[in-house]
């Protein structure tokens, strides 16, 4: 693994560091370096699968408190997008930052997780052999090591952290429940509960509405444009409305690289765009 | 964690270290313990007395308890099958072993050191230890998982009977280490020597199912439980799955290593044949029959495969693979969570009609 | 054959050999001729013939048979023949002799010995066989040879020839000139040539070492050695030669342990092939994987009691039989055990461990704990020799071939039939394949018991290699798992090269390490390459979603 | 017995705890009063079966005879039959439970490998029982409450090689099964042909895993160490299932009995039950019995045992003459005594002479060990062995090797007043026991 001297120094700092009181939906404290621009950064990246190009010299950059949605039709690249930015997959070529100090290309994904880059899948994947209480726990920040991990104990600052996030996802009766027995919805929400705990400082949200009700779509849409301003939201969805409802900057991605960018009329009347998604494709929404 | 934690919290007791299970569990054992040594004492003409034999073999059940017991801690809460962990049980008996040789006759080269009971012990711990840190580090942070993991660790146990079977190891050969007499001084055929290490492996039943307990029930429990069921979801959310998985692995080879230990002067000989694959698969189907994910049920699971064993193979010496071979059909069948999904069920029943 | 080639012995070598192979030539140029035209009904002398043979000194024997084969008495083929097999013998309370025509179970038709009248029937304690050890029955083939009317024919005269190879004395040497001379066979006309350059080397002839060039025989290169040792200008000639012959030898030793390997693996492929189904692409931990290849190859044996005395069409047989049968277990067991275990990978491990348990117990109960003899058709014996320093086994090229005929049909029929789209369709998406109208509990019964059937015909393939007992399928589940394994699991090719590239290294490496060590060296290759490679040889690439 | 002492345990515990105690269906062995009880450890499952549920059977035969004739002492015989499933921990298991109990068995016929032999070891010293153990073994030990019937290697590997000298045998391929039997029989062998004037390089020696199947390589090997110009045999101590495919090979290669004559000291009637024999003929094995030796007591004992099995074909071997020696000897040494008491026996027992299956007699020596005949048998096509050697008298079995340094001046003698299994001869002391092994 490819850790610098600065990397590991910075990591020292941050052992170092005195607890903090976090206020509720403030970002967790992250090593991340905006100050000279973008808080993500994709460059000519390029990754194939046994000779399909899933991404083609993509770029896009992503700027701090930004709320970004990104569209496409299916196999445009967007999940294997977030796969390269937390880690999952390596690109062949290009460069992915995240702020303008840490080359994401160099780190795992607990280490770009612990940066402070979250991520809720397209699929809702949470523990569910553990109760919604449980499941939150493990997401909120902290040290991770696994000595401390074995020793750490939920404190009242802990507890009413998680009651918070509880109300916010609308699960304070179901705390107690295994995840496993909740619904498709109630999952989403919990995964979403899952986000706040970390306290990202950027999230990556795949398909946040799949499955929910249109009262649940619309209190989604609230909270993803609440968070955005104190944190960068990158949103993929195929719900036109949703997006329509949220979107400040709209990408739409099509072939691995990047279509068209710009505000969701301007990009909604790209012909480029009408073409991809009329044009034969038939999941257009 | 604190019991007034989970006050309230109804259904919740799964997670308190001090819940029912646990303290039932203990008890069991305790009191188990306690009724053995007490019949023991007394006269050999009384009914119910209990003779050396019966507490030697109960104290083997319970060292193949205490190897199963380290198999669910990683199978059942960390989702890790390792078909190989009666190595660790093996080098854990190999350490003792010498150990137990040197007291007799002096030992050559390296294995000299053994000599000193504190070194002993410690071999007994770093000998499984180093090897599970060497091999589940080379695994886990290649994301070796699933049964890739099960079957590279069969390979090695494989490999380790092999290389033990070869006398250049020193180790005895095929024969493995056996003619042993006195362990700390005191005879090993003496009776008293009999009952102390059925308490000895009674108690290390006893503190290893505390220690797992007390790692299921933290955090650091939950966090392998999660990586059990959604292993990528948990590095997402920042945890060092390999670290995790790394360190349970160790604690479990530990564990097996001190039942090794413990097996050995109860046995009296320990040999290659301890790394045959088969004796791995075994372990695991204890813990299987038991109920995984239990604790409580991988040392059910243990004492009755080894206990129906003993019965059936003096009983009905031409039969008795029939007999286990279908069991192992049937409960897997009829009761997917083992013995011990069976008695949570029963209570479930019992609450539901209170 | 080599098992001609060795099959006569050193006592022959060690006399007058060329006497030998003149016999043989005149005895096959007179063969028109009836052999005996004077009938022996001399019952006396038949009688005393026989009692010589009555000793227990086997040199005293050997004599005793020579004289029966020097001797014109009629019975003699036919006696030396029966003192060959241990079938002759006498009365142990009386002093008649018999010739056992059958010697199978415990009372034996007998007939006399010399009236060939039936005598009934003899067991051990009324008949005392003449017994025979190694010497002396090198020392009756020998003359059996000589008897028999074809001895004339190439392939002993060829024999007879290669046995000359560094026997040529000052004594010899000019008859083995003149047989050269009279000689038509190309092949027997090469090893005598060979024969009298050794003779000729031996005196100083460094001209005749061309001859020798290239030649794989041992025995020329024994004889070579010493020679080459000297510092003459011969000694340096004879050095070329040798290091010539030395090289050639090798290339041929890499071929061979090439074959070697290749076999050794295709063995693992046949092994593990079954598993890569039902394990790679059905996900069931089959633990009893080793039993259903125990099944086949006692359904081999059994196809071979119902059909004595063909073991040719028994093993044609029991490749289909094996097949059906062990495919008919795995049927089943899928339909009564695995089925209900579906989506619980390894609650199958358990239960078909359990089974394995069960199988092996149940073989025992029934076919009795002990190996079963499974017999080879004689076209699987002995070997293809390509030259002196190669020869290929016939039931290990069999195997090979054997095993790349099932792998081809099974990627054949996994990948051009209607069942192997399907099977296809369910691993990657069963609810989608449902959904498509698959019946996928169909499919599922069909995959696994096409996997148990394959390794059926594994088990046909090792009666023919190793023993047939309860315990044979034990011996290959590890093997088989690591082999799917590192291969990458659900991957045929995978399976294909990862057994074939396992047999190798471990051939390659046996002679240099030993065989534990070989197998401890492949065992922590594989563990190591899979940290590597977590997903084996062939990984299954794409996007993970 | 353990188990029903487990039991006892059972329902006291489930007394002690108000529980209700889980299945105790297990059988009950039903034991006559008075009767002696004989223990058959033997495997019954697992890889060992194949070899030792025959003597299992053997013994039933053996018992049911004495009981018909009689029984021992006015009592009848009870065997007591348990499965060690090829596993050695349950070896010392139920030695242990055998040996424990009211109903304990006053004498124990069991094991094949060394391994499960050194497993029960210490059970059976540790309780004062008797084991009979009947399978020639690499030596280098002695028992106070062992019995060895089977050959030690004086009685089998060395006679053997005696033998291929006498043949003219000039180089040795020694192969054998990675284990403690071949890998002690071959050191002694080679510094028994060392000190006869074998050079090194006449001396090749190859152990491979147990099961081994894949022979090509080592067969070629053996092939080209046979081909330098001498006349070569091997000798092997290859074990159990490794050696079918080790002999089809063998013969696919095309190595016949008169080019490398093969000598096998763990390969008898039972292994070539499994092996198409016909191209193996003139191979040879080393036993202290075979089958077909002529003499009535053999066919006697053959008759009886096809008769007891029901099957025409049933073969018998070395190692059941050597459980048909022990029984007899131990038979013979409770009438002697009077009893079956263990201290009794052992002492009785020394000097007994009973008749062997090959028509003399063997006598239980002080060391444990007995003394056989050695004998040199072929294979026939049919998977009998015809005699062409033997002993012209019998041999005494030698526990500690005169060829390897460390037993050179070891010597074993159970009787008073020496009563020591490792009797050092130089230093006069006893090195035996705990503290001074």
């Amino acid at each position: 693994m490819n850790v610098t001297l600065n990397d590991r120094l910075e990591r020292l700092r941050e052992f170092a560091r005195p607890d903090q009181v976090f206020g509720f939906m403030v970002p967790a404290q992250s090593p991340v370096d905006v100050r000279h621009g973008p808080i993500l950064y994709l460059e000519d990246v390029s990754v194939s699968f046994d000779g399909f190009r899933a991404i083609n010299q993509l770029n896009l950059t992503i700027d701090d408190g930004e709320l970004r949605c990104i569209i496409g039709p299916n196999g445009a690249g967007k999940t294997t997008m977030m796969d390269i930015i937390t880690g999952k997959t390596r690109p062949d070529s290009g460069q992915v930052w995240f702020g303008s100090r840490h080359n994401l290309l160099t780190l795992d994904e607990p280490q770009i997780a612990n940066l402070g880059i979250g991520r809720k899948f397209q699929k809702p994947t949470v523990f569910e052999a553990l109760d919604v209480t449980e499941n939150l726990e493990l997401a909120m920040a902290g040290d991770r090591r696994v000595w401390k991990t074995l020793l750490a104990s939920l404190d009242h600052e802990g507890r009413s952290r998680i009651d918070e996030v509880l109300e916010t996802i609308g699960l304070t009766v179901a705390r107690y429940r295994l995840a496993g027995v909740l619904s498709h919805g109630q999952k989403q929400w919990l995964e979403i509960g899952m986000l706040l705990m970390q306290r990202p400082r950027l999230l990556l949200v795949d398909e946040p509405v799949a499955g929910m009700t249109e009262p649940e779509m619309h209190r989604t849409a609230e909270l993803l444009t609440r968070l955005a301003g104190q944190q960068s939201v990158v949103v993929v969805e195929h719900d036109m409305g949703f997006v329509r409802s949220i979107a400040r900057q709209v990408t739409v991605l099509h072939q691995g690289s990047v279509l068209a960018e710009g505000t969701m009329d301007e990009v909604a009347s790209d012909p480029r765009v009408i073409e991809v998604y009329l044009g034969g494709d038939e999941e257009a929404a | 964690m604190t019991l007034t934690d989970n006050l309230g919290r109804g259904d919740r007791s799964r997670q308190a270290f001090l819940s029912r299970s646990t303290l039932l569990t203990s008890l069991v054992l305790i009191v188990g313990m306690l009724a053995v040594l007490i019949l023991n004492a007394l006269p050999d003409s009384n009914a119910l007395h209990v003779s050396g034999a019966t507490v030697a073999l109960l104290g083997k059940y319970f060292t193949y308890m205490l190897l199963a017991l380290a198999v669910d801690l990683i199978w059942g809460y960390l989702g890790i099958l390792s078909l190989g962990h009666g190595a660790f049980f093996a080098l854990g008996g190999y350490a003792m072993g010498l150990y137990l040789n040197a007291q007799t006759s002096p030992l050559h080269g390296w294995q000299s050191i053994m000599t000193y009971f504190p070194v002993a012990a410690l071999a007994i711990l770093l000998a499984p230890g180093l090897l599970a840190l060497v091999f589940g580090w080379l695994a886990f942070r290649s994301r070796v998982t699933g049964v890739y993991f099960s079957i590279i660790t069969q390979a090695l146990t494989f490999a380790l009977m092999l290389a033990f079977n070869r006398n250049e190891m020193g180790m005895g050969g095929s024969t493995g280490l056996t003619r042993f007499y006195e362990l700390l001084g005191f005879s090993l055929s003496s009776e008293g020597m009999t009952v102390a290490l059925f308490t000895a492996s009674g108690m290390a039943v006893l503190l290893a199912f505390w220690l797992c307990r007390a790692i299921t029930v933290s955090r650091l429990g939950r966090v392998s439980m999660a990586t059990r069921d959604a292993e990528a979801r948990v590095r997402f959310i920042g945890y060092r799955v390999d670290h995790v998985k790394l360190a349970l692995f160790v604690v479990s080879a530990m564990i097996a290593g001190v039942a090794g230990a413990l097996y050995v002067p109860q046995v009296g000989i320990i040999n290659p044949s301890t790394f045959a694959p088969l004796f791995s698969i075994e372990v695991v189907v204890w813990v299987a029959l038991g109920g995984r994910a239990t604790l409580y049920g991988a040392l059910l699971g243990a004492l009755a495969v080894n206990y129906l064993k003993t019965v059936l193979t003096g009983a009905m010496p031409d039969a008795w693979l029939f007999i286990l071979g279908g069991l192992f059909v049937v409960v897997t069948m009829l009761l997917p969570q083992g013995i011990a999904g069976l008695i949570s069920k029963w209570r479930g029943r019992q609450e539901a009609s209170a | 054959m080599s098992a001609t080639v060795g099959s006569h012995g050193r006592d022959l070598m060690r006399g007058p050999t060329i006497n030998v192979l003149l016999c043989l030539l005149m005895a096959w140029s007179l063969s028109f001729i009836s052999q005996a035209a004077w009938g022996a009904n001399d019952e006396p002398q038949a009688r005393a013939l026989l009692e010589a043979l009555d000793t227990s000194s086997f040199q005293a024997k050997g004599d005793a048979a020579q004289a029966i084969a020097d001797s014109d008495v009629e019975q003699k083929t036919r006696w030396l023949q029966a003192l060959l097999d241990g079938r002759l013998g006498k009365e142990r309370r009386g002093d008649r002799f018999y010739l056992i025509t059958d010697d199978s179970g415990r009372e034996w038709p007998i007939i006399d010995a010399i009236t060939f009248a039936d005598a009934g029937t003899g067991t051990r304690r009324t008949v005392d066989a003449f017994k025979i050890n190694n010497d002396l029955r090198t020392r009756i083939e020998g003359m059996l040879a000589s008897l028999s009317l074809s001895a004339g024919d190439e392939a002993s005269r060829l024999s007879a020839a290669k046995r000359l190879i560094g026997e040529v004395t000052a004594d010899n040497a000019d008859s083995v000139r003149q047989t050269l001379a009279d000689e038509e066979s190309p092949n027997v006309r090469d090893s005598l040539g060979v024969a009298l350059a050794i003779y000729k080397v031996q005196q100083g002839d460094a001209d005749s070492l061309e001859t020798l060039r290239g030649n794989l025989d041992t025995r020329v290169r024994n004889i070579l050695a010493p020679i080459a040792a000297g510092d003459s200008e011969l000694a340096a000639e004879a050095q070329s030669v040798l290091g010539g012959i030395e090289s050639k030898r090798a290339w041929y030793d890499r071929a061979q342990t090439l074959f070697f390997g290749l076999s050794a693996g295709s063995i693992l492929v046949l092994a593990a092939i079954g598993l890569a189904i039902t394990f790679g692409v059905m996900g069931v931990i089959n633990m009893a994987h080793g039993e259903l290849i125990m099944i086949g190859a006692y359904t081999t044996w059994m196809i071979q009691q119902a059909l004595p005395g063909q073991p040719g069409l028994a093993l044609a047989l029991a490749i289909p039989g094996g097949f059906l049968v062990a495919g008919a277990f795995g049927v089943v067991i899928e339909r009564t055990v695995i089925r209900f275990l579906k989506g619980r990978p390894l609650e199958t491990l358990l239960a078909t461990f359990g089974l394995s348990l069960v199988l092996q117990q149940l073989v025992r109960s029934v076919f009795s704990p002990l190996n079963r003899r499974v017999a080879s058709p004689d076209w699987l014996q002995g070997a293809w020799q390509i030259n002196e320093a190669l020869a290929f086994t016939l039931n290990r090229l069999a195997v090979l071939i054997f095993c790349l005929v099932v792998f081809a049909s099974l990627w054949a029929l996994m990948r051009y039939t209607r069942l192997g789209l399907e099977v296809r369709a369910v691993t990657q998406n069963r609810a989608m394949a449902r959904a498509m109208g698959v019946r996928a509990s169909r499919v599922d019964m069909l995959t696994f018991g096409l996997g148990a059937g394959v390794a059926g015909l594994a088990g046909v393939a090792l009666s023919q290699l190793t023993n047939v007992g309860p315990n044979l399928g034990q011996s290959y589940i590890v093997d088989s798992f690591l082999v799917v394994v590192f291969g990458g699991v659900g991957n045929l090719w995978g399976t294909l090269v990862a057994g074939m590239s396992l047999g190798v290294i471990n051939q390659v490496l046996q002679p240099w390490v030993g065989a534990v060590l070989a197998k401890i060296i492949v065992l922590v290759g594989v563990i190591l390459f899979i940290q590597k490679r977590p997903q084996g040889i062939f990984a299954p690439k794409g996007r993970i979603s | 017995m353990t188990i029903k002492s487990l039991r006892k345990l059972i329902a006291g515990s489930s007394i002690a705890l108000g529980l209700a105690g889980f299945g105790t269906t297990a059988l009950a062995q039903d034991q006559e009063e008075g009767a002696i009880r004989v223990g058959i450890l033997h495997s019954l499952s697992g890889t060992m079966a194949i070899s030792e549920s025959t003597l299992k059977d053997e013994m039933l035969m053996l018992i049911d005879k004495q009981n018909a004739a009689g029984g021992l002492l006015g009592r009848k015989l009870e065997p007591v039959v348990m499965d060690p499933a090829s596993d050695w921990s349950l070896y010392a298991e139920q030695a242990r439970d055998m040996l424990t109990g009211d109903d304990h068995v006053d004498v124990i016929f069991g094991n094949w490998t060394s391994a499960s032999r050194k497993a029960v070891l210490p059970v059976v010293e540790e309780l004062n029982g008797l084991l009979f153990y009947p399978v020639q073994y690499e030596g280098e030990e002695s028992s106070e409450n062992i019995f060895y019937t089977g050959a030690a290697p004086n009685q089998q590997a060395i006679p053997a090689v005696d033998y291929l000298v006498s043949q003219g045998v000039e180089r040795w391929a020694l192969l054998g099964t990675d284990y403690v039997y071949p890998r002690t029989t071959n050191k002694i062998l080679e510094a028994y042909l060392k000190a006869n004037g074998v050079a090194d390089d006449d001396i090749m020696i190859n152990y491979t895993p147990f099961g081994f199947s894949d022979w090509q390589s080592i067969v070629s090997q053996v092939k080209d160490f046979g081909s330098q110009g001498k006349k070569t045999a091997v000798v092997s101590t290859i074990n159990g299932d490794a050696n079918v495919p080790f002999y089809n090979e063998l013969a696919n290669q095309g190595i016949s009995a008169g080019d490398i004559p093969v000598v096998a000291f763990s390969v008898g009637e039972q292994e070539l039950t499994g092996i198409d024999t016909a191209p193996l003929v003139g191979h040879m094995a080393a036993w202290n019995y075979f089958m077909s030796v002529d003499s009535d007591a053999n066919y006697d004992f053959i008759d009886d045992w096809v008769a007891y099995t029901g099957n025409d074909e049933a073969v018998t071997n070395d190692p059941m003459e050597a459980h048909y020696i022990g029984f007899n000897m131990w038979v013979q040494a409770v009438k002697a005594a009077g009893t079956t008491d263990v201290d009794a026996v052992k002492d009785s027992i020394i000097g007994v002479t009973v008749p062997n299956l090959s028509g003399g007699a063997s006598t239980m020596m002080p060391n444990h060990h007995i003394t056989k005949p050695v004998m040199i048998g072929e294979i026939q096509d049919d998977g009998q062995f015809s005699v062409v050697w033997r002993t012209p008298s019998t041999v005494a079995g030698d526990a500690w090797s005169d060829y390897l340094p460390d037993s050179r001046n070891l010597i074993s003698d159970w009787r008073a007043p020496l009563r020591c299994g490792k009797f050092n001869v130089e230093s006069k002391q006893c090195e035996d026991g705990p503290g001074a092994d």
